[in-house]
């Protein structure tokens, strides 16, 4: 009971769903909106309980380790702080404290951390694109000639700007063609093993 | 010079600089910086969790009175009472924390897990599967205003060609010997050349990240220069 | 002299053939030019109007066609458009629904065929009904009237009626229903093999070996390895996929006594990692070794979890970091730092859009498909085995196909084309 | 250690610093760098160019806010070079959360140019179903949009007079985040015949370039190289007018952004060629002792 009954679930909504995208009716509409909009309510259940888990995990932190303590005190500070200034539906609103606080402590963070990929992209071209191989090199040629693309150099450019053209309509193209066929067969072949009962990792241990 | 007097200003400033001290090797600040983010981004993605989802599209379909208070718009609405479903999946998901009733939390997990596939199914098989197939087929030989049109159709032979040999490079069930070898080679070099191009097409959007936090500091802190 | 008899015969067949052509040329021409003057004089109503249930859809549609009026090209004052009525009862009150101006054919037809799609299934817009619904079942009745550019109005046309109704097969995706049947079966099918124990022969996949190298310089300096599992759901491929090779990185730690550090993001990844983890230890003959603890979940937000992997890369100075499963923009920033740290990396993803930084920034890459394709190999499981067949034969299909189609469609033949069309 | 082993070990840190200087070098120095214009922009322009004033023109204003950063510029060089040459504009915003910021921008823009709602314009606003807007619109615009945006009837707009549906138009541009791009040139181009050109983010742009080749667009302008390249071309037609022009205020904020992408972009060149003659140059050594 406690292995079969959620494979018996797992295969009904999926089926289920699957038949529902050859059925044009409204019976079958019905059944594709009702289950999309339950599966982003329990998505929100989903987020409790991943912080119901940071937080055991972080006080224990406090509790035992002297040095992470600062740190652990200040995770709950700003959950806390934002816990209770976001207690109420009007605090979702422009101009309240709780959206101040997004914007001037959540994204600011985000933001910066994003921005680091400026960076990074710099020091791993540094890095990765030397002639070593002959395959390192195709590499190293694609990415130079696309990011030239943005340095002025007259009547070059304009050549340059075509091949840029040309690179990402066509053998881009038939390269990321090649790898989405290849996902997509894996990823309908995964979605059948789920449905079907074959796959069961995601459950989780006992 | 024009520094800013906004403490809120100050706050996103000084966050910003302990991120990027990171550049330069692990320190307190950015630790400081990232355990606030874990703690405020939790509670933040919880608000707009109940505020945003739960209350309009979960309580106010169940009991619209009950949420006039907040959403006026659903005051004269009727009870749905099909919500009812979601809402007893949600609880028994939260079961998962006791440990005697975890087993239960499966049976959300699998609703969850089985209609997910279901839709991806369907999705990828018209997006990835069916869609990229439909593309693939064009003609080889290219004419434009009734003339024979090289460009275009060396470019629709190299498609094609990297198509087939990107497939090739993909498949598994065949050692990549002799002209397979060469087929898959040729995937490969293609593969590159997409992966180079890809890398190289990003980097201007990434700048463009980092522009934004430099006109950050500089405009709407320090106020050396004008935004 | 012969030859030229026959010659003068079939100068004289074709005169004759060539000139009643001609004349008939000719009379039309002057027909023409001497046209009646029609201003002031109705025009009349579309020939051939027919409604009928709109096909494939949720059963509030109906489809009305028509061919224009004998009028619409009449040299004065011709026919510009056409307004189409409705009405509940054959006589009853009729209301217009719109009007079509002409020469708008539909692209659906040869040649010169109006079409117009009634449809609306919103039963009431805000509070008020919506006159424009239609009911499912009830049946309406359209009727057409033509109207000239001075505004004369022609007689309607007969009434014509339909009834809307919901479909149960959409027929535009028959391609779609037959290609998942073929698919469905042909993974069943080699499962079934794989699990009978029938040997299915995969090829080396390069690159296999470096895992085992970046294992073993672990070892030698007796730091941690790092294993991201991504940013995805316990359900998908990706993760999947990195849990089997998760298993075998762990066997091998356990035996050579390092400690795997498995941040995850998801409560759901967490615990499936912790049993992968704890079953390898297993096997390998060291349960003692296993620790929970190693194998925390972080935050399920993006960035966050990023900032405290980085964290952990930083702090423990893990010797070799293992990305396999779906990422996102976090990719580089993940495999940037690990790389100032010196660590040697491993990465495998299925998402096109993150390749090219994994295989900048890191030292071995599985691309797409070789990411599961890796952790059948390793693990030789008939569940990872069989499905891996299925979707080698199912490329084979697409290329013979996509060959097929290719050359047909150079020829000029588009019906190898057409089987992948679908309406939507 | 020889000069060309430092070559390829940079420290990393130093490539930080460089390019976060690089990053600051236009705020400090301000310039301006040719921007090359491509001829799928350079389409673009001149059509809108060779245009009469008193000319329609249809603009369709579909973003979100999300990629305001790089349709915006595009959206306000074209409105103001149809003002700057009075042309006629008719304009929607089929996205859901569009309108309110593409009426943002066509009051200021009109605001410069003097331009009237109702006179010299009409902004038709958001009306759900896109593909089916796109379509009746072919028809007459008065079919879905009977009123304009803030409630005026379409009857009773002096600009609006005599004119049904794209016909009445030289073309649609339609800056696009989605898949609203598609209806245009399925509908407004395959069904009407009305010629189409897009405005399109820099990731949506390569799946676009396959319908200029097919002539279903007459223009294309990708992300924010895109739209630096049209304010290239509008700055240099406003140098070109004889007399002053309300215009010469216009901020060109693509190509000001260009600037940042240049320098960063040269440091990054700059740094793999370092590292890529450092390698070779090793090498050759290593052989040597060999």
């Amino acid at each position: 009971m406690k292995r079969t009954l959620p494979l018996v679930i797992v295969f009904c909504s999926g089926i289920l769903l699957i038949i529902q995208h050859f059925i044009p009716s409204e019976e079958s509409e019905f059944l594709y909106t009702y289950a999309l909009d339950w599966i982003i309510t329990v998505g929100v259940y989903a987020i409790m309980l991943g912080i119901w888990s940071l937080i055991r995990v972080t006080v224990n932190k406090a509790r035992r380790d002297p040095g992470e303590r600062f740190y652990a005190i200040t995770t709950l500070a700003g959950f806390s702080f934002m816990v209770l200034t976001g207690w109420r539906a009007e605090s979702l609103h422009a101009g309240s404290i709780f959206m101040t606080a997004f914007n001037y402590i959540l994204i600011p963070i985000q933001a910066t951390i994003f921005s680091l990929l400026a960076f990074y992209v710099a020091s791993a071209s540094y890095r990765a694109f030397r002639a070593r191989s002959a395959l390192a090199t195709v590499l190293l040629l694609t990415a130079f000639i696309v990011m030239l693309r943005l340095i002025p150099l007259g009547p070059i450019s304009k050549a340059n700007n075509w091949l840029v053209g040309w690179i990402l309509m066509v053998p881009n193209l038939a390269a990321s063609r090649a790898i989405i066929l290849g996902v997509g067969l894996g990823m309908i072949a995964t979605s059948m093993k789920i449905i079907l009962g074959i796959e069961r990792k995601y459950l989780g241990g006992d | 010079m024009n520094l800013s007097g906004d403490i809120w200003v100050w706050v996103g400033a000084l966050l910003t600089l302990s991120i990027f001290s990171f550049l330069y090797k692990d320190n307190p600040f950015y630790k400081f910086a990232e355990h606030l983010f874990v703690g405020v981004s939790a509670a933040y993605w919880m608000c707009m969790g109940i505020w945003g989802t739960l209350v309009p599209n979960l309580f106010a379909k169940l009991h619209p009175p009950l949420m006039k208070t907040i959403l006026p718009a659903v005051a004269g609405k009727e009870p749905d009472y099909w919500y009812f479903i979601p809402l007893i999946l949600g609880i028994m998901f939260l079961m998962r924390l006791s440990p005697k009733g975890a087993w239960i939390s499966r049976w959300a997990l699998a609703f969850i897990v089985g209609t997910t596939a279901g839709l991806y199914l369907t999705r990828s098989l018209r997006s990835d599967f069916i869609g990229q197939i439909q593309y693939s087929i064009i003609p080889l030989v290219t004419y434009k205003d009734g003339a024979f049109n090289f460009v275009g159709t060396i470019s629709n032979i190299i498609i094609f060609l990297g198509v087939f040999c990107g497939l090739i490079y993909f498949f598994f069930s065949k050692e990549h010997k002799g002209a397979f070898g060469v087929a898959s080679r040729v995937g490969i070099y293609i593969l590159m050349i997409t992966f180079g191009a890809g890398f190289g097409y990003t980097v201007m959007a990434r700048i463009s990240l980092l522009v934004g936090r430099m006109q950050y500091l500089f405009a709407d802190w320090l106020g050396v220069i004008s935004r | 002299m012969k030859l030229n008899r026959k010659l003068l015969w079939m100068l004289c067949i074709c005169l004759l053939m060539a000139f009643p052509v001609n004349f008939e040329a000719n009379a039309q021409e002057e027909s023409a030019s001497d046209a009646v003057d029609t201003t002031g004089i109705p025009p009349a109503p579309p020939v051939n109007v027919q409604a009928m249930d709109k096909p494939n859809d949720n059963g509030h549609g109906i489809v009305i066609t028509w061919e224009p009026s004998p009028d619409e090209d009449r040299a004065e004052d011709g026919v510009i458009g056409y307004s189409l009525y409705r009405s509940d009862e054959k006589d009853g009150d009729y209301t217009e629904v719109r009007t079509i101006a002409a020469g708008m054919y539909s692209i659906d037809y040869e040649g010169e065929v109006y079409k117009y799609e009634d449809q609306d299934d919103r039963e009431k817009i805000g509070s008020n009904p919506n006159p424009d619904f239609l009911e499912k079942g009830k049946t309406y009745y359209y009727k057409i009237q033509t109207t000239t550019a001075t505004g004369l109005t022609s007689e309607f046309s007969e009434p014509v009626s339909a009834a809307p109704r919901g479909d149960w097969f959409h027929t535009g995706k028959t391609s779609y229903f037959i290609a998942i049947i073929i698919y469905f079966a042909l993974v069943l099918t080699y499962i079934r093999q794989a699990k009978k124990g029938v040997h299915l022969y995969i090829r080396p996949i390069g690159g296999i070996e470096a895992i085992d190298n970046a294992i073993g310089r672990a070892t030698e300096m007796g730091r941690p390895i790092l294993f991201v599992l991504g940013t995805g759901s316990a359900a998908d491929i990706a993760t999947i996929a990195g849990y089997t090779i998760l298993a075998r990185v762990a066997k091998k730690t356990a035996e050579y006594q390092i400690p795997v550090l498995v941040p995850v993001n998801e409560p759901v990844v967490m615990s499936v990692a912790q049993e992968t983890v704890r079953a390898a230890y297993a096997e390998a003959g060291r349960p003692d070794l296993y620790d929970e603890k190693n194998i925390p979940y972080v935050t399920a937000m993006q960035f966050p979890y990023v900032a405290a992997v980085n964290g952990i890369m930083m702090r423990e100075k893990t010797a070799t970091n293992f990305y396999m499963g779906l990422f996102h923009a976090e990719s580089l920033l993940l495999a940037e730092t690990g790389a100032t740290t010196g660590a040697i990396q491993i990465a495998g993803t299925d998402q096109p859009a993150q390749l090219p930084f994994f295989i900048a920034a890191t030292d071995f890459t599985l691309i797409g498909e070789e990411l599961y394709a890796a952790s059948a190999y390793l693990s030789k499981e008939p569940l990872l085995l069989g499905p891996l067949k299925a979707q080698d034969y199912a490329k084979a299909l697409i290329i013979f196909f996509v060959i097929i189609g290719t050359i047909t469609l150079s020829l000029g033949w588009d019906f190898v084309a057409n089987i992948f069309e679908t309406s939507i | 250690m020889a000069f060309y082993d430092n070559m390829i070990d940079i420290d990393r840190r130093w490539i930080y610093l460089v390019l976060a200087l690089a990053v600051m070098i236009p705020a400090i120095i301000p310039f301006t760098v040719p921007v090359a214009v491509t001829p799928e922009v350079n389409d673009i322009f001149q059509f809108v160019d060779t245009l009469e004033a008193g000319d329609y023109m249809f603009l369709g204003i579909d973003y979100d806010p999300s990629s305001m950063a790089e349709l915006h510029p595009m959206c306000r060089a074209i409105m103001a070079h149809c003002f700057s040459k009075d042309i006629n504009l008719i304009m929607c915003s089929l996205s859901q959360n569009g309108q309110g910021m593409a009426e943002q921008i066509i009051d200021e823009i009109s605001a410069r140019y003097n331009k009237k709602s109702g006179e010299d314009y009409c902004f038709l606003g958001y009306k759900p179903y896109f593909a089916l807007v796109i379509l009746t619109m072919g028809l007459n615009f008065r079919v879905t949009y009977p009123n304009d945006v803030y409630g005026v009837s379409l009857d009773e707009m002096p600009v609006m007079d005599g004119i049904r549906n794209y016909n009445d138009c030289a073309g649609v541009i339609g800056f696009e985040s989605g898949n609203i791009a598609d209806a245009w040139i399925a509908y407004a181009n395959g069904r009407y015949d009305t010629p189409v050109a897009l405005g399109v983010t820099g990731v949506m742009a390569a799946n676009y370039y396959p319908y200029l080749q097919t002539g279903q667009l007459f223009g294309l302008m990708p992300g924010m190289k895109g739209a630096a390249e049209y304010e290239t071309l509008f700055k240099q037609r406003l140098e070109r007018l004889p007399e002053k022009d309300p215009s010469e205020d216009e901020r060109m904020v693509a190509r000001e952004s260009m600037a940042y992408q240049t320098t960063s972009h040269i440091v990054i060149l700059f740094f793999i060629i370092i590292s890529n003659i450092g390698f070779f140059l090793s090498r050759k050594h290593e052989k040597k002792i060999i």
